[in-house]
């Protein structure tokens, strides 16, 4: 991916050693999904660790689960979707040649990107305010007083935290890059670099994109819906 | 290397430009391979001093030469060193980089500058490594179990695991490199049922590499993580399992021995071909055999656990999961063994190792089978008996597969020969070395000798010293290729195009091969190994 | 990857359901489903990723056999990391259900 | 000869022998493997060296021979995994009436207590032909408890109970090592196990000075942390009666059912509100940081204690000692 985006400005650059445009597409297509796959792996490590203590931990989980924003959390997951949607059709519009739409597109992609990060950061902010940070004078307090029903364990709780932070740090961080690269995608775009002859740099930045929204399509309902029903 | 350059009559990779800069900001497939070749020796000598000083350490029962926490540091830093800055690189970051495109008919892996970055990735990861050694070392041993690593080491070891986690990355890129590669740029003709086995052999590899090798990224930034932040994954006192780490760990390195081991399989497929002048036997069988590994490698790895506080039930499963990958490691061998039937042999120093390789191999492959058995391995995990095992496939094993295949392309990668008869001394001497220094350590293990152990009772000294005396004669053993191959480059007898008259399309490319490595581009219209249509010569050629 | 390029319709049709998606698995969370509340909610996940991956992505017109294989595997990966391990945890602690 | 260079560690427990046994049989298994294969390889290097005038003779392989060796070794190893196995399951079930010993890790020393009340520490008195249970925890690190001579081996973790047992053949001194690495003193962290004939270990057991047996002190503590103001030896206590519980299934608030083992009253004290017994309350409070990992050994075995059969061998004594 490094390779195709880095080529000269102008038009369909072939490097040299493919022999036609078609195989140096593939050949980006197949990296980056190869990349994306070892994503998964690497966010699966921390799933694991979830799942166990998920499975051991119950109770704190859910109690943890309950004091995240789910406002905040719904408006983020809807954030993010409809930045994929602007990064779906970025990429029609550069197979198509738009670049007055292509441009746009990146545009609004990079808003709701932020957008996304600056509602994290408010929500990442109201936990240090409670004290929910492991390491930074934790304390779950709160919590065992606002669910006298379920029985915590401060320091399983904190396990919670632990994974909520890693989880949704780690995310953000792909959030950032994906950021960085919009913004190099958009700057290139505005200069009119892509066009229905040469688009694979937006269409592996989109694959990028998506994936990272798929993320945390799976982290809204296991860090913020573990347990919401009423309590008993 | 830049200035040790030949100057045959033809433009080649070598001679093509000069210069630091011309290296350092290559993005030649066969360059890149060179800075690895001379970054992982690097390292490798590094790892082996600190084996030296560990053998010395151990010549007497008492704790005498160097003080226990710098003991720790040493097999420490000996693990992670040899592990994650030799022996994983070793064969694919250098014979891998330099051989997958030439060998497929391809002007370079598909992602070149991908690949200059996955090497500048692992100097950094490098010099972090050697950072951390020179400021203090780490003394987790080379697994980082919690919670010693996460709570209770004074040592530094946010940093060894941040520079394993850029080395990690570096590892990545490599494979997915090669993936693409093999899928997307062979050459016309060159179909999947015609790739040499060293091909097969490092797709396998790649997949692992891609797989596993995040998990340990994650792994081990979340033990960076807890130590930073106290977070409490792995912390026992806050309800945190330890055991988790290990699982997690695992997943990823127990895969990663067949990373080290594939691509040495992959040369000596490659090697027993051409000096048996045979097509390799099972062709098929043998390709498949390395898939099967990739696999299977990802179901067994609670076989380092089996004493380690998992439940009774997953210990059988595990256990029965790492007799099915011994499976094709069995096949690999008897098809080698087979194909030396009715072949014509000749013993070149390649070859040597080879019969090194598949000797050394196996053994250490049959003492796998003893610590897969549960009864067996709650005795001797965690014994010299285990260090022996690894040490038989990793030391016996991968690096001798690697030495054989240096010997088999340095004509290829460098232009000239190197001299026959010092390389078959040197591969005696290792063998030698080796035996004398490994084998005393089955004993000591089933006589219950722990690992990791900077002192000892005093019957177990005779094999200790043994040991500690065969490791001096490996070092000579290591030493002498060094020098005559940095002889060679400038002394050693100029190489033709087919040196070893073998089978394969980097033998159909001048010695060294041109930047774009062939002059026209390659149509395969011939099967793997084709031998039959390759005459035989008088005499072959060697230096 | 051919150059089949999809109708913004259809993008949009992706996108009002993940949006409807959405909305119902933060509803569906206050319902006391007893354990089908994380079954629910794991189902509607892959709904939305399944779309996602399909349509945006690109993988239900325009990919070739290899990137499915790529992900298929992927996943598979995924989930021998996570139900071997449960092989440990599942039958560590001596519990019946 | 081989006073200084032994080959083969003692056989002192009724298990060594089966591990003894099937490693001699990998031996010659593996043995013949390599001899058959290095012998082949040998003979086909010699005979078929290179010659002038002779060909390789091309052999594309052979689909049967590849699945012969493929299904023939696999059997082989099935073998041996199912007998790997087998010692594994009996290395792993203690007997039932197996005497305990409580086993206390730390960085670098083992602490070991015997029911009856003896504590040593990196020493561990046992006598000939009775089955010995181990209980073992860390206060700290991962350690592993390993005697070689009796092939056993089990790694001991902070957190919770890992059990291990054997039964001594043969009088002698032997090797108590750690064998997972826990830190500078890793290799030092080294005792002995002294396997004694039954009178001569009463004669040990009587003559050491002892504190009061595990369950006696145990019963103390309970006193003074206040267990029993809800733990009482009727059904009127805000908590369940301990009475009996021990090895029984216990059913739980959330519908499961557990096993009371040691790690279950382990981690009934140390955090009670993660499994609650169906019909009680959550209100038993945290003792993690409270008690220390000796009194918690203690405690366990008074809860145990009150299981018990009055009959049962090991209590017996405990009226006498004190
Ligand atoms: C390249 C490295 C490499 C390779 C290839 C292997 C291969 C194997 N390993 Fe090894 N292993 C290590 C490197 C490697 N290992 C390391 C580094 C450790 C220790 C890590 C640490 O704790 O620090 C370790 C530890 C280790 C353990 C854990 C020991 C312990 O700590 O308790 C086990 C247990 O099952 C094991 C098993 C096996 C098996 C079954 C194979 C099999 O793949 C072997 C298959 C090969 C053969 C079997 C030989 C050829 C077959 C035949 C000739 C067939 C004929 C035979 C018959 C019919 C009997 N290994
Ligand atoms: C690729 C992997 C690899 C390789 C190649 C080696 C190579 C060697 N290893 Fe090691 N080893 C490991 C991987 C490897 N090892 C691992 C993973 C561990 C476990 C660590 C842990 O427990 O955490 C281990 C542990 C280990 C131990 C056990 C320590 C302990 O548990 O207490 C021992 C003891 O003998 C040992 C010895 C050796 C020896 C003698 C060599 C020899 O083959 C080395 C020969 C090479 C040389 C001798 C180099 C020659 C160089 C010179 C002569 C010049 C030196 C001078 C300068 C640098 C200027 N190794
Ligand atoms: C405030 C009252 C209270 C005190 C004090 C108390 N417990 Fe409990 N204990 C309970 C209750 C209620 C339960 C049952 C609910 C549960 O499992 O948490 C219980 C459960 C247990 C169990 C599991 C019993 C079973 O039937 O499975 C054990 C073991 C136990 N306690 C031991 C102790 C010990 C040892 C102490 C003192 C160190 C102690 N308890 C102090 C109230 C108490
Ligand atoms: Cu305790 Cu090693
Ligand atoms: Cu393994």
């Amino acid at each position: 991916m490094a390779d195709s985006t880095a080529t000269p400005v102008h038009g369909p650059e072939l490097l040299h050693h493919f022999s036609t445009a078609q195989q140096q597409r593939d050949a980006a297509s197949l990296g980056m999904w190869l990349f994306l796959g070892t994503e998964i792996m690497f966010f699966g490590g921390m799933f694991l660790a979830y799942l166990i203590y998920r499975l051991l931990y119950f109770n704190e989980f859910a109690a943890g689960s309950r004091s995240l924003d789910i406002w905040l959390g719904t408006i983020n997951t809807i954030v993010l979707i409809c930045s994929s949607l602007t990064v779906a059709l970025g990429v029609r519009a550069a197979q198509m040649g738009k670049r007055k739409l292509l441009v746009i597109l990146l545009l609004l992609t990079l808003i709701f990107g932020l957008a996304f990060l600056g509602i994290k950061g408010v929500e990442w902010y109201a936990k240090y305010k409670e004290h929910h940070i492991p390491g930074m004078s934790f304390d779950a307090g709160d919590l065992i007083r606002d669910y006298p029903q379920i029985h915590i364990d401060p320091a399983h709780e904190q396990i919670y935290f632990s994974l909520y932070f890693a989880m949704t740090g780690l995310h953000a961080l792909h959030m950032i890059i994906g950021v960085g690269m919009f913004t190099y995608l958009l700057y290139h775009s505005m200069k009119g670099r892509y066009g229905p002859e040469y688009y694979t740099p937006i269409e592996m930045g989109g694959l990028y994109w998506h994936f990272v929204d798929v993320v945390w399509i799976y982290l809204f309902p296991l860090l913020y819906l573990i347990d919401r029903k009423p309590l008993g | 290397m830049a200035t040790a350059v030949i100057t045959p009559e033809r433009e080649n990779y070598l001679n093509q430009e000069y210069g630091i800069k011309s290296w350092l900001l290559t993005v030649d497939h066969k360059r890149i391979a060179l800075l690895y070749l001379v970054s992982i020796t690097f390292f490798f000598f590094i790892g082996g001093f600190f084996a030296l000083l560990i053998r010395l350490e151990l010549l007497t029962p008492a704790g005498d030469l160097v003080q226990a926490d710098t003991y720790n540091k040493l097999f420490t830093m000996h693990g992670q060193v040899m592990i994650f800055f030799f022996l994983i690189p070793s064969i694919p970051a250098v014979l891998g980089n330099f051989l997958v495109p030439l060998m497929i008919g391809a002007k370079d892996l598909a992602f070149p500058r991908l690949n200059l970055l996955s090497w500048y990735l692992y100097i950094i990861a490098g010099a972090l490594m050697l950072h951390c050694i020179c400021t203090g070392g780490v003394d987790t041993g080379w697994t980082f179990y919690t919670p010693f690593s996460t709570a209770f080491s004074n040592t530094k070891v946010v940093e060894a695991g941040v520079a394993i986690f850029i080395a990690g990355f570096s590892s990545i890129l490599t494979g997915l490199n090669f993936v693409v590669t093999i899928h997307r740029m062979r050459a016309p003709g060159m179909t999947w049922d015609r790739l040499p086995l060293f091909i097969w052999a490092h797709y396998a590899t790649s997949v692992i590499q891609l797989l596993g090798t995040p998990v340990l990224a994650i792994t081990l930034l979340l033990v960076v993580f807890e130590r930073v932040f106290h977070l409490g994954i792995f912390d026992p006192t806050r309800g945190g399992d330890p055991l988790l780490f290990q699982h997690l760990f695992w997943f990823y390195s127990h895969p990663a021995v067949y990373i080290m081991i594939l691509p040495a399989m992959a040369v000596e497929s490659e090697v027993i071909a051409c000096f048996t002048r045979k097509r390799i036997f099972g062709y098929k069988f043998v390709a498949m055999s390395s898939i099967a590994i990739a696999v299977f490698g990802f179901l067994v790895w609670a076989h380092h656990m089996f004493v380690a506080g998992i439940s009774l039930y997953s210990a059988l499963i595990f256990s029965a999961l790492s007799y099915l990958v011994a499976v094709p490691s069995a096949i690999k061998v008897f098809n080698w063994t087979a194909t030396m039937y009715k072949g014509s042999i000749t013993f070149t120093t390649p070859m040597l190792y080879a019969f090194g390789f598949i000797g050394l191999f196996t053994m250490g492959g049959l003492t796998g089978l003893f610590l897969a058995a549960l009864g067996i391995d709650v005795h001797v995990t965690d014994t010299y008996f285990v260090i022996a095992h690894f040490h038989y496939i990793m030391v016996g094993g991968a690096v001798m597969g690697y030495l054989g295949g240096l010997h088999f392309w340095w004509p290829k990668i460098s232009g000239r020969m190197y001299p026959e008869w010092l390389g078959k001394f040197a591969a005696l001497i290792v063998f030698l070395g080796f035996n004398l220094t490994f084998f005393p350590q089955f004993i000591l293990g089933y006589m219950g000798m722990p690992r990791r152990y900077w002192q000892y009772p005093p019957e177990f000294q005779v094999l200790n010293v043994l040991s500690t005396a065969g490791s001096t004669i490996l070092a000579v053993g290591y030493v002498l290729p060094m020098v005559y191959f940095l002889w060679s480059m400038r002394y050693g007898k100029p190489a033709t195009e087919n040196p070893w008259n073998a089978a394969g399309l980097e033998w159909k490319t001048s010695s060294p091969p041109p930047t774009f490595n062939f002059d026209q581009p390659p149509v395969v219209d011939f099967e793997a190994y084709d031998y039959e249509h390759i005459p035989e010569v008088e005499e072959v050629p060697v230096g | 990857m051919s150059e089949h390029v999809l109708s913004s319709k259809m993008y949009y049709g992706i996108w009002i359901a993940l949006m409807i998606l959405t909305v119902v698995t933060a509803r569906v969370a206050f319902i006391d489903l007893g354990p089908f509340n994380t079954v629910v909610a794991l189902v509607i996940a892959t709904g939305k990723a399944l779309l996602v991956v399909l349509f945006f992505m690109h993988v239900k017109y325009a990919s070739e056999k290899l990137v499915k294989m790529v992900i298929v595997a992927s996943i598979f990966w995924l989930l021998l990391l996570l139900l071997l391990s449960l092989a440990d945890y599942g039958t560590r602690y001596a519990r019946h259900g | 000869m081989f006073d200084n260079l032994p080959l083969w560690p003692a056989r002192a427990s009724t298990g060594a022998g089966n591990v003894d046994a099937l490693y001699i049989f990998l031996l010659l298994l593996s043995g013949f493997m390599c001899l058959a294969i290095f012998s082949m390889i040998v003979v086909f290097a010699l005979r078929y060296r290179r010659q002038h005038g002779h060909e390789a003779e091309q052999i594309e392989g052979s689909t049967a021979l590849e699945i012969t060796w493929s299904v023939v070794p696999l059997g082989i190893f099935l073998v041996i995994f199912a007998w790997g196995a087998f010692i594994f399951f009996q290395e792993r079930t203690p007997p039932r009436d197996a005497s305990e010993i409580y086993v206390v890790a730390k960085q670098w020393m083992w602490k070991l207590e015997h029911v009856e009340g003896q504590r040593e520490i990196n020493e561990l008195h046992v006598p000939v032909g009775r089955d010995v249970k181990m209980i073992m925890t860390s206060q700290d690190v991962i350690h592993s408890f390993y005697i070689p001579a009796f092939r056993i081996k089990q790694d001991v973790l902070p957190g919770r109970y890992t059990t291990a047992w054997f039964r001594a053949t043969k009088p002698g001194v032997y090797h108590l090592f750690c064998a997972e690495y826990c830190g500078s003193q890793h290799s030092g962290m080294i005792g002995q196990i002294v396997v004694m004939e039954p009178a001569q270990y009463e004669a040990w057991l009587s003559g050491g000075s002892s504190s009061g047996s595990l369950a006696s002190n145990g019963e103390s503590i309970f006193q003074q942390l206040g267990c029993v103001t809800c733990h009482r030896s009727d059904t009127q206590g805000r908590g369940p009666n301990l009475a009996g519980i021990f090895g029984k299934p216990v059913q739980l608030e959330d519908g499961l059912t557990v096993v009371a083992d040691e790690n279950y009253v382990r981690e009934s004290i140390l955090s009670p509100s993660a499994k609650v017994v169906k019909g009680f309350k959550p209100i038993m409070p945290v003792f993690q940081g409270l008690v220390s990992e000796e009194q918690l050994t203690e405690l366990v075995a008074y809860v145990k204690s009150l299981s018990a059969a009055p009959t049962a061998g090991t209590k017996v004594r405990e009226s006498k000692v004190q």
